[in-house]
């Protein structure tokens, strides 16, 4: 009998310790974090924390947020999702619901982001969340008010931008470099959410720009890349693309230089820090990009800068390092956000952003969210200069402002 | 041609490794009926070990044998502490290994974070011939793997001892009668196919860099490769690893990449339920539970 | 002194007892036979006395040493080698592998090759099929290499159990024959469970009966023969055996 | 062994005390004390919104309730028919891909879709059993794993119908009979009534003849189908019902989440429903709940550094396997028999 | 015609005869003796009869239909319940379990006057045991629950096989009684035993198997002391 009680008493404690309800307290305005800090997404997942942090810090440290005369401090919350998506749902459950915070930022997956979006909608809390797959529910029905993805911000440009401006880019300094036209080309991607929904458009790009292009997807956890890189070098391409993990297009990329697979090489995702931090070398024409800027060769003052206090502030210095950079503008933007609109209402800060126009650090442009709640921004794109490890010609690319023809724009 | 021919050639460093992987399990299956799925947990060990030692400033060497060791002093251990004790209930050990998985991965995530792991490929260079792209570090794999399945394979079909192994797998009672100690045979046959596994992690590395998850899939297609064969079967593990390393590079050069991975699962669901004793033949499986 | 001497050996496979105070005794060179019906215990004490079973009470001496308990690899280097029921060839092994692992725990492996040609020799089934599977011998061919694969360690007691099983009449005689060739060719003794008591009878210089889990007689051979115990047992009629009723409970 | 003739010879001989003899577990409780736990039961699963415990309690107690109710199902497998099977995790993706495609394309909603949810996985492990059950415990572990496998490369490949990589959406639950489910609690809610539910099936199996049937063919098919029993029929409907169970949890969890991808239904996921049974006590009425509380309530609750807390299970299973081969309830079970005896000796 | 007709059954395993060619019928109303030594294939023959192995030629015809090669529950069903040496219950579950499910499935039809789970217990002598672990009981009362099982499954004609190995002579005998009873309850009894004495107490007629063949058949004290059954037990007089 005396377990049943102990299970009954303990049971009871349990829940009366987790019921105290959280204390509202008016001189704050809560911000959460949802990001993987443990498990297979972390080394997307800390960056998103580590750029939001950065910027509260700033924030407040300049005083907070000023409504109305009045300074507003901003308190973070950080969750680790444990890259599980049950621990992620519960700890979006518990920053919406339970702790009432006014926008979340994360995750770093698709899928985790868009059962997110089922929470923060009905609660009317802004997310600035996921990748350019997102675009596919993302539509101006579903973000116009009061429908379900009204407060839903897409953190990456549409994938036909991206992919333009990176395809682009990627031809003009190969194709420089290389001295022949280019006209084969050969797409590597995973075969995951991210890899098929971007593949589409990627293609569509370097097709757009005079590309005959194959595509081949790899299943997301290969590491023998040599079968696949053998059937393209079958396909006499002039250059191969590898999108969109880095750490996997490290993995690939040797492989394909060792095999003579193509005249030049394309690597997303890897950033030139990271490439001369490794003291990588490579005798083919090779262009890294990044989103939504290399740290390794950062494009304007601001952002080097930025780069800077980020890494003295201790963050860890990996292939996705520099998409702290959107996390971090979106925090101060949504700070920008409140202080002119002079309010918090979700509705108002929503209606606000819509029509503002921010210059962060992300670009030398002003930001800006679609009439489908995605951003736009350039793309930087780096040439490593053959047989060196720090030597980049990098240049930054406009997006295109149309999907090329037969892409429906993500 | 020389496309096909790269083809072979590249098949043969993953085959390798899936051997090696193989040899152990179909060993360990095939004597103990222990469904051991944190045998891929020992590769990846082994691939940490090799990394820990070369970014210390060791050489590939001297990772790859302290590789070869550790994984085989775990495998001992494991052996004495965990798995001996379920011998009369393999399916209990089946549990146990994957419990080991999980002690194993965060284990290493604990102290050495979860991103992937590389080391600096120990021989660069490609040899050229006719055509075909001979990648010098992955020969070096195909040979040492060449080596040891030779030695192991000498070993359990001439040697007195392996052919005390074989009688063991196929009947540990009547081999024990004859004077076999079983038990010890037990133990050496984890502690050999650990320091394969070791072996195979050590190699893996020297390859492509690996993450504390890469066990997972391996061991799946190391059990493909030990039910292929024929459980207790060396040769046939061989013989079914260069099926599945042919069968996977061509699938992916010629088929549709994206199914490779099916086309092992099918295989090998396809031969379980023909020939459960394998297609070269092994034991009739471990007795049941 | 014997070679082998059990003293109130008592069995058990987990909490069911077989075999009872059991006594017996095997001399150097001896033929010596365990008889009696299926079920009465026979192959339960000959798995503890080459070390496959525990017993549960009692000591199993060799030569005066006590082995109770040791483990079957250990009592083979010791001498004691068992030819199990049902032979139990290695199927996948061939012959001449069967053989040569017969011979794995001794310690002079140089003269196995000689003795393998010994066996082959007097064998000469064999020498025919040496390079044959052991699984595609016939049944009398699998009796032959499993007493012969028991003698490739050069035992000094021989266990054979039940060698007469599925074996046509024909084979049974030559199986007789090879026992009694065991002692005078290869100088081991043999403690010999059989169900067929014509053949142990035909051999056996002593034997014991065995009735449930107990020695109920242990006699010379001929006065075993003429037993009513005996005759009763295998063929009933009669009273049944005088066997003092067990401590069981009752309905 | 061809002939069962050459077995050896088996003569045992009476030997146990009858001090010795076990009596069956539930022989002897009283009234009261079989009413214990279900009283526990129902009280913490339905009061425990009352207890305002935060929604992030909530949401975790409703993701633990849904693989609860698809550990049930695997515990009937194990536990009563004594089939392993690492691969339930499939299984309750063809139930949530049934939810979201049915939704989809035929506008249905949970209510309607439940029962085809059911059927379908169902179906899918009856045809996963036939040609495998027959191979045997081993082969068949490894088939049900494999089929894990090939399930989620199927679902990643499947183009638009299953949503491939990025998975499919569907809409939150609809009302039923005047209930909302926009809530949280009221989720909650219903979760718990389905794990109840599952309990309470999982119950009548165990009580009734058919989970003697199952019982039978765990403990001696032989014996069970010399005394007419249809051992691979009850097999494959074993498996079949397992598969019904997990395929309500799966649509309950597409519910839940309102967007489901290939990546929850792999093989790893399924390793885990496979140990969190192990860990609570597969044969126990109340293990697979102990099992998922443990593994995915407690280190939430506790707040428990996710490493150390996988390593500590890791640890915890393979010495509840070596130490209480039952499981943790199994375990308690006899604790608080022998502290009964005892007390009602004192 | 007899309930159970054998005739020409024969059963290889690879190049092993087990049973060669064997003729043999049972009646309802009696009690038949199986005996031969180990090997010669009595329990093949059970196993055959009762669908656990199919066999390679020849017919088994139960009540005038041709069983040979159903499978074994199916068999079951029709009224044929079989035991066995080992395997004798479901040793983790109580004796009341064991007993329901052998009740609840068996035979489809009764056969004869049923008895009840309680009574067969009490039949047997188990009474009062009912939530003791068949695993956990003397083996002399893991025995009788081997025979109440088949009891239990309603059968037209039980095959026991060597239900009184391992049994002393208290127990022997009060088997035989059990035993006895049977074919006056409308139970056909097919038995199997080393126990000379128990079966040429209980069965009217015995037949001897020695390698698959049946040697001789009739009555215990005729066969018993029939020059080729002596010899295949004691040996051809030297």
């Amino acid at each position: 009998m005396k377990f049943w009680q102990f299970c009954a008493i303990a049971g009871s404690a349990l829940f009366a310790a987790s019921a105290q309800p959280a204390a509202a307290d008016d001189d704050t305005i809560k911000i959460g974090v949802v990001a993987a800090q443990t498990g297979a997404f972390v080394s997307a997942g800390n960056t998103i924390g580590a750029g939001v942090t950065l910027a509260v810090k700033e924030i407040n440290d300049a005083g907070g947020v000023k409504i109305g005369g009045k300074s507003r401090k901003i308190q973070l919350e950080n969750r680790d999702d444990r890259t599980d998506v049950n621990v992620a749902i519960a700890a979006g459950r518990e920053l919406v619901n339970d702790i009432g915070v006014a926008a979340l930022y994360g995750t770093e997956s698709h899928d985790f982001s868009v059962s997110m979006t089922k929470i923060t909608g009905p609660a009317k809390v802004l997310q600035f969340t996921g990748n350019s797959s997102l675009g596919a529910i993302l539509t101006k029905e579903s973000v116009a008010p009061g429908a379900p993805l009204h407060y839903t911000f897409q953190s990456e440009p549409p994938e036909f931008q991206r992919s333009g401006s990176t395809a682009r880019g990627v031809l003009k300094l190969l194709g420089k470099e290389i001295g022949a036209p280019l006209k084969n080309a050969v797409v590597f991607v995973a075969d995951d959410a991210t890899g098929q929904y971007l593949s589409e458009h990627y293609v569509k790009a370097l097709e757009a720009n005079g590309q005959h292009v194959d595509l081949i997807k790899y299943p997301p956890n290969t590491t023998d890349f040599t079968p696949l890189l053998t059937r393209a070098k079958g396909l006499n391409p002039d250059t191969v693309h590898f999108w969109y993990n880095g750490d996997v297009t490290l993995v690939a990329f040797p492989q394909a230089v060792q095999l003579k697979v193509a005249k030049g090489y394309f690597l997303f995702g890897v950033d030139p820090g990271v490439w001369a931090d490794r003291k990588l070398v490579s005798t083919a024409p090779v262009t890294l990009s990044c989103v939504p800027m290399c740290w390794g060769a950062p494009p304007t003052p601001e952002a080097k800068a930025y780069f800077d206090r980020y890494f003295a502030a201790g963050a860890v210095k990996g292939v996705q390092s520099s998409v702290s950079l959107l996390y971090y503008d979106y925090m101060h933007w949504y700070a920008k956000a409140i202080e002119e609109s002079g309010s918090t209402d979700p509705d108002t800060v929503v209606a606000q952003i819509e029509k503002m126009k921010y210059q962060g650090v992300v670009s030398k442009a002003p930001l800006y969210f679609d009439n489908r709640h995605r951003v736009s921004f350039a793309t930087e794109v780096c040439l490593v200069k053959p047989n060196t490890s720090d030597q980049f010609e990098c240049a930054v690319e406009e997006p295109p402002t149309e999907p090329p023809a037969g892409d429906n724009g993500g | 041609m020389e496309i096909f021919l790269q083809q072979l050639v590249n098949s043969l460093s993953v085959a390798s490794v899936i051997i090696l992987i193989g040899i152990g399990i179909t060993l360990i299956f095939g004597l103990t009926g222990i469904i051991n799925f944190a045998h891929g947990e020992f590769l990846m060990i082994g691939g940490m070990t090799t990394w820990l030692v070369v970014s210390n400033g060791g050489g590939f060497i001297i990772g790859l044998v302290a590789a070869v060791l550790f994984v085989g002093l775990l495998g001992f251990v494991l052996e004495r502490g965990l798995f001996r004790l379920t011998l009369d209930r393999p399916m209990n050990g089946f549990i146990i290994s994957l419990g080991l998985i999980v002690v194993l991965q965060h284990f290493v995530i604990r102290f050495w974070n979860s991103y992937q792991k590389s080391i600096p490929e120990p021989l660069s260079g490609v040899w050229e011939i006719g055509g075909v792209q001979i990648i010098v570090m992955r020969a070096v794999v195909v040979l040492i793997t060449a080596v040891v399945v030779a030695i192991t394979f000498f070993g359990i079909s001439r040697s007195r001892y392996g052919l005390a192994l074989r009688a063991s797998v196929a009947d540990q009672e009547t081999a024990s009668l004859m004077g076999v100690p079983v038990r010890r045979y037990i133990t050496g046959v984890f502690i050999y196919g650990s320091m394969l596994a070791g072996l195979g992690g050590a190699l893996m590395i020297a390859l492509f860099p690996i993450t504390p998850f890469i066990g997972s899939t391996i061991v799946v297609r190391g059990f493909a490769v030990a039910l292929i064969g024929g459980l207790g079967n060396v040769a046939g593990a061989v013989v079914a690893g260069l099926v599945l390393g042919l069968m996977d590079g061509l699938s992916a050069g010629y088929g549709l990449p994206e199914w490779t991975e099916a086309y092992s699962f099918a295989l090998m669901i396809l031969i379980l339920l023909l020939r459960p004793n394998g297609l070269l033949g092994g034991t009739a499986g471990p007795r049941a539970v | 002194m014997s070679l082998l001497e059990v003293a109130n050996v008592d069995t058990a496979y987990g909490a069911v007892a077989v075999n009872r105070d059991v006594s017996l005794s095997v001399a150097e060179g001896e033929i010596a036979t365990i008889l009696g019906p299926n079920g009465a215990g026979k192959s339960t004490l000959m798995r503890a006395i080459c070390g496959l079973l525990k017993p549960k009470r009692g000591r199993i001496m060799l030569d005066g040493h006590d082995v109770t308990g040791l483990p079957p690899d250990r009592l083979a280097k010791l001498g004691v080698v068992m030819v199990p029921e049902g032979r139990r060839i290695f199927a996948d092994l061939t012959v001449r592998e069967n053989l040569r692992l017969g011979a794995y725990s001794r310690e002079d492996q140089g003269e196995v090759e000689a003795d393998i040609g010994r066996m082959e020799s007097y064998f000469s089934i064999l020498a025919d099929k040496r390079s044959a599977k052991g699984g595609e011998l016939s049944g009398g061919q699998q009796q032959m290499l499993a007493i012969a694969r028991g003698l490739m360690a050069r035992p000094r007691l021989l266990l054979l159990d039940e060698p007469s099983l599925g074996l046509s009449p024909l084979m049974v005689r030559e199986v007789q024959s090879v026992i009694i060739d065991v002692r005078k060719n290869f100088g081991a003794a043999v403690l010999l469970v059989e169900q067929n008591a014509g053949l142990a009878l035909s051999v056996a210089a002593r034997g014991y009966l065995m009735q449930s889990g107990k020695i109920v007689l242990a006699s010379a051979i001929a006065d075993l023969r003429d037993s009513t115990l005996m005759r009763e047992l295998y063929l009933g009629g009669g009273k049944r055996p005088p066997i003092k009723s067990r401590d069981v409970e009752t309905l | 062994m061809s002939n069962s003739e050459t077995m050896v010879d088996t003569a045992p001989a009476p030997a146990t005390p009858e001090s010795e003899v076990k009596v069956a577990a539930g022989a002897h409780l009283t009234l009261v004390e079989r009413l214990i736990m279900p009283t526990i039961l129902i009280v913490v699963l339905f009061g425990l919104p009352w207890f305002h415990p935060g929604y992030r309690l909530l949401s975790l107690a409703t993701s633990t309730g849904v693989s609860a109710i698809a550990l049930y199902g695997l515990a009937i497998l194990v536990g009563q028919a004594g089939i392993m099977s690492v691969g339930h995790a499939a299984l309750m993706g063809v139930g949530a891909y049934t939810g979201a495609i049915l939704s989809r394309d035929l506008g249905m909603n949970l209510w309607t879709a439940l029962p085809f949810a059911a059927i379908f996985s169902a179906l899918a492990a009856g045809l996963v059993g036939l040609p495998s059950l027959r191979v045997g415990g081993h082969h068949f572990v490894i088939i049900t794993f494999a089929f894990c496998g090939l399930l989620a490369i199927v679902l990643t490949n499947g183009g638009a119908f299953t949503g491939a990589a990025s998975g499919l959406d569907i809409g939150a639950i609809a009302p039923l009979f005047g209930v909302s489910f926009g809530k949280l609690q009221n989720v909650y809610l219903l979760v718990a009534f389905f794990v109840l539910a599952s309990i309470a099936l999982t119950w009548l199996v165990m009580v009734s003849r058919y989970g003697r049937t199952l019982r039978s063919i765990r403990e001696n098919e032989k014996l069970a189908s010399a005394l007419g029993i249809d051992v691979r029929f009850h097999k494959i409907v074993a498996f079949m019902l397992s598969g019904a169970f997990a395929g309500v949890a799966g649509i309950l969890q597409v519910y839940f989440l309102q967007h489901i991808s290939p990546e929850l239904f792999g093989a790893f996921p399924s390793v885990y429903i496979a140990l969190m049974v192990m860990l609570g006590g597969p044969r126990m009425l109340y293990g697979p709940l102990a099992g998922a509380l443990i593994v995915t309530f407690l280190p939430e609750v506790l707040n428990l550094d996710p490493i150390d807390a996988r390593i500590a299970y890791g640890i915890g299973l393979i010495a509840v396997i070596l130490l209480l081969p039952g499981g943790v309830m199994a375990g308690l079970a006899s604790l608080y028999r022998t502290l009964r005896s005892k007390v009602a000796r004192a | 015609m007899s309930a159970l007709e054998i005739s020409g059954l024969r059963k290889t395993f690879g190049g092993v005869v087990a049973l060669d060619g064997v003729d043999l019928s049972i009646d309802l109303d009696e009690i038949l003796g199986i005996v031969g030594p180990n090997g010669s294939g009595k329990t093949t023959l059970f196993n055959v009869v009762t669908g656990a192995l199919k066999p390679t030629a020849g017919s088994v015809r139960w009540r005038g239909e041709n069983i040979a090669g159903l499978p074994a529950h199916q068999i079951a069903r029709k009224g044929l319940v079989r035991t066995f040496q080992q395997a004798m219950s479901f040793p983790a579950l109580s004796v009341r379990e064991n007993i329901l499910i052998a009740h609840e499935h068996g035979a489809a039809s009764v056969n004869g006057k049923s008895m009840s789970p309680s009574d067969i217990l009490h039949f047997v002598g188990l009474k009062g045991r009912e939530e003791e672990i068949a695993g956990s009981m003397p083996f002399g009362n893991l025995r009788r629950l081997g025979v109440a099982l088949a009891l239990a499954a309603r059968p037209a004609l039980l095959l026991l096989d060597e239900p009184a190995a391992g049994l002393n002579d208290g127990e022997t005998e009060q088997l035989a009684e059990i035993i006895l009873q049977l074919p006056g309850r409308g139970i056909g009894v097919c038995l199997i035993d080393h126990d000379m004495n128990l079966i040429a107490s209980i069965c009217r007629r015995l037949v001897v198997l020695n390698f698959g063949v049946k040697i001789a058949e009739g009555p215990p004290n005729k066969v018993l002391n029939d020059k080729k059954v002596v010899e295949v037990y004691l040996g051809a007089p030297t």
